[in-house]
């Protein structure tokens, strides 16, 4: 199984049933084929739906509904579509219990940094600095280290902030990780991935339970 | 599993505590949801504040209420259809407090979409400068209204599904989304309760995320008819 | 005819087709009778229609279809139904071409008072501030004098406005007045009302034209 | 006499002139009026400032208006998906500028409800405190959004009446409604027009009062079908 599906897998059993939630570009998207069956969960996209399904299958796509990343989707029974208005203010009335969203850093006291990179023209926020900042629970998808190779959860995030301390969780390509009042707690580990080293890929401190992990 | 959020209407407003404020929808009749306001006053809850339109009309909706002594404090645009409201405010009996009608559903709106409030020139001209918090944006004088929030919403829906989706009809809708969006727990009453999926998605006009409980009116008796005195004689 | 009736027939001549109208309580409500066949009007009422019809007939009340003043109401072809808040985004943004209100006082700068009865306490103002403010053009529709025979029309109005400079004409029972740059200018008279019948029971100043007058 | 709003696109587009300030709907794709913009674009107006969610995509929708070079600004919430209009601003031929998706929604909403603008805690962290305009409101740091109104908005909507009455499907709703309330002219391409009394008053999403004219989009080609690149594949 590729990682980021790894990744996906485990994030879908961060899902309570009748949650809502919402799922960012990227890694968070794959989420929506491991969604427990038969459990009411209901994924709002911010372009205007509450209780979206899967992909449009090919052949039978709709010209008016897509998704936040313009993929043509579809709606599960008993979806609502609205504006951008109402979208946003389920989002920052506080109604989304769950957001998975990517990251570029993360700080060890839950600032995320997912939008910013220095030296190019960033292309706008879109809705992701509602999203992190007003969602009651935000986990965060990403690989442990960035394409040099470089940590990303980090003491101190060194570009502009997302949203700051809204991070609760980070899945890996490595590792679970909590972010608690005390510090990042490592919570579980890759299957096959010892200790050693997500503690040396973190550039943050990690507070390490004695005793085995469990694995994902 | 399926997921519904159909209850009692004695199960719904359980959380209902003495001292909570509650956002209750309708203008006049239409739209009071007149089945949720039974149960508060059944279950004998008291000590409330009470953000409504109007104080309906003598002997109904939340008059009921206010009659009972269960209010300590009103926040309004308009009182005049309830002379009895006016006499215990009048008394000392009832704290009214009142904004401009679209004010008032913007200040509750303010607060469920959550933005800390607006800047508006209505009224601007009864503003003491020294007492008001006024802001200058592009040259113009605003004055700040805070959001306000509920703890509990009573919404009155014509149709919802078990997801909590509503569709409202006529006049009846007034005030009830705004509110819909602005409290901790949200409770709609409904004529109609149908399955999740037997509404058109594009039909919806307040989807069901922000709803927390659906209850059915079971009798739809004189609360909900016609009042004589605001009809044409034939 | 009663004085009632004659000012909201000559009120329904200020209407141009096409326009959106809003009906204030009391005098305004009865404007529905005269509104000019065959012309298209949009009339709104504040609780949330607009392409409000007549009053409906005895044994047709729809329960959930109420005028702002709690009479049943009906649609016209056309006619929408919305929330308190598109209501009032109609109003306050703009949308209203036309006004009419009822007084307690006028002032000659075109200052409205409608809305507090000193000693009384006040109902509160519903939507009658944002619709004095924001509409486009406000016509009062009052007697000239108050019940106990005191002008209406002023120099400068003793209670708290309900919004300043937002009246354009006003049409008494004995007078139709228009507020002007210059002041308040006799435009016509009740039929058999003297002009100093008029001057007299106005305590404003009136600029009065030469030559004779329309009446109405 | 039969009032109707219906006109054709040119004699609809004809008030928009050069710098003009432009309201335009859609989320991507959906909601875009592309039969109006292709009306912009043939009438030959330029040193145009548009609001627009995003910037569509290179050959589509506002980037045609763009790539003519017919924009100076561009006031959105996200163009990642248009890496042409990116490389423009980089070479300072197209002045673009972000807000959150949102917020960006509800300035435009509040120049058209009459607002003078709203109390936001969103982004509050990248504020210079010097330089912003914050205000405590219940003890809690807002910052202050003005109202954003254009003189003309240009709205896509799937059905409408001769009065202007919307009603919007999917996810083509998005921008349009908040835009159609805030602009002093509002122009309404719809891929279906009824007669007034066609629509259910209870089903109509933004009413006529907002609406000054109203086009038939008569050709439904691939501008408003489906972008293959997308789909999932077969």
């Amino acid at each position: 199984m590729h990682y980021k599906h790894r990744i996906a897998q485990r994030a879908a059993r961060e899902i309570r049933p009748g949650q809502n939630i919402n799922l960012g570009i990227g890694i968070p998207t794959l989420i929506m084929d491991y969604l427990p069956e038969g459990q009411q969960v209901f994924v709002h996209s911010e372009n205007g739906i509450w209780g979206m399904g899967r992909r449009a299958a090919p052949g039978c796509e709709q010209p008016d509904l897509i998704d936040a990343g313009a993929a043509y989707t579809t709606c599960v029974a008993g979806a609502a579509c609205f504006d951008t208005l109402t979208s946003f203010a389920i989002i920052r009335g506080g109604r989304i219990d769950l957001t998975f969203l990517g990251a570029l850093e993360v700080g060890q006291n839950g600032d995320l940094a997912n939008w910013i990179i220095p030296g190019k023209m960033t292309p706008g926020i879109g809705g992701g600095m509602e999203l992190a900042q007003k969602s009651r629970r935000v986990v965060v998808l990403t690989t442990h280290v960035n394409k040099s190779g470089a940590p990303k959860i980090l003491k101190t995030c060194s570009l502009p902030l997302t949203a700051p301390a809204c991070v609760g969780l980070i899945i890996t390509d490595l590792a679970v990780i909590e972010v608690t009042g005390e510090g990042l707690r490592l919570r579980e580990l890759a299957a096959g991935v010892p200790v050693d080293e997500v503690v040396a890929k973190t550039e943050a401190q990690l507070l390490v339970p004695a005793g085995q992990l469990p694995t994902f | 599993m399926t997921m519904s959020k159909l209850q009692t209407a004695a199960e719904a407003c359980r959380p209902i505590r003495d001292g909570a404020t509650l956002l209750v929808g309708g203008f006049g009749q239409p739209g009071t949801p007149h089945t949720l306001l039974g149960q508060v006053l059944a279950q004998g809850t008291g000590e409330l504040t009470l953000v409504k339109n109007d104080a309906n009309e003598p002997g109904l909706g939340i008059s009921r209420l206010i009659e009972a002594g269960r209010v300590c404090r009103l926040i309004a645009s308009h009182v005049g259809l309830n002379p009895l409201a006016v006499a215990m405010s009048h008394a000392g009996r009832l704290q009214i407090e009142v904004y401009p009608q679209g004010i008032l559903a913007e200040k509750i709106r303010a607060g469920g979409v959550g933005l800390g409030g607006i800047l508006t020139d209505i009224g601007l001209h009864l503003e003491n400068p020294a007492a008001s918090r006024l802001v200058e944006v592009g040259g113009i004088q605003y004055k700040i209204e805070p959001a306000l929030r509920g703890d509990i919403a009573l919404i009155h829906a014509e149709r919802a599904d078990t997801m909590g989706n509503l569709v409202f009809t006529g006049t009846a809708s007034n005030f009830n989304p705004a509110m819909a969006m602005a409290a901790d727990l949200v409770i709609v009453e409904a004529a109609e309760i149908v399955a999740a999926g037997a509404l058109d998605p594009d039909q919806v006009h307040l989807p069901g995320a922000f709803v927390d409980r659906v209850v059915l009116i079971e009798s739809t008796g004189s609360d909900y008819g016609v009042l004589k005195h605001h009809a044409l004689q034939a």
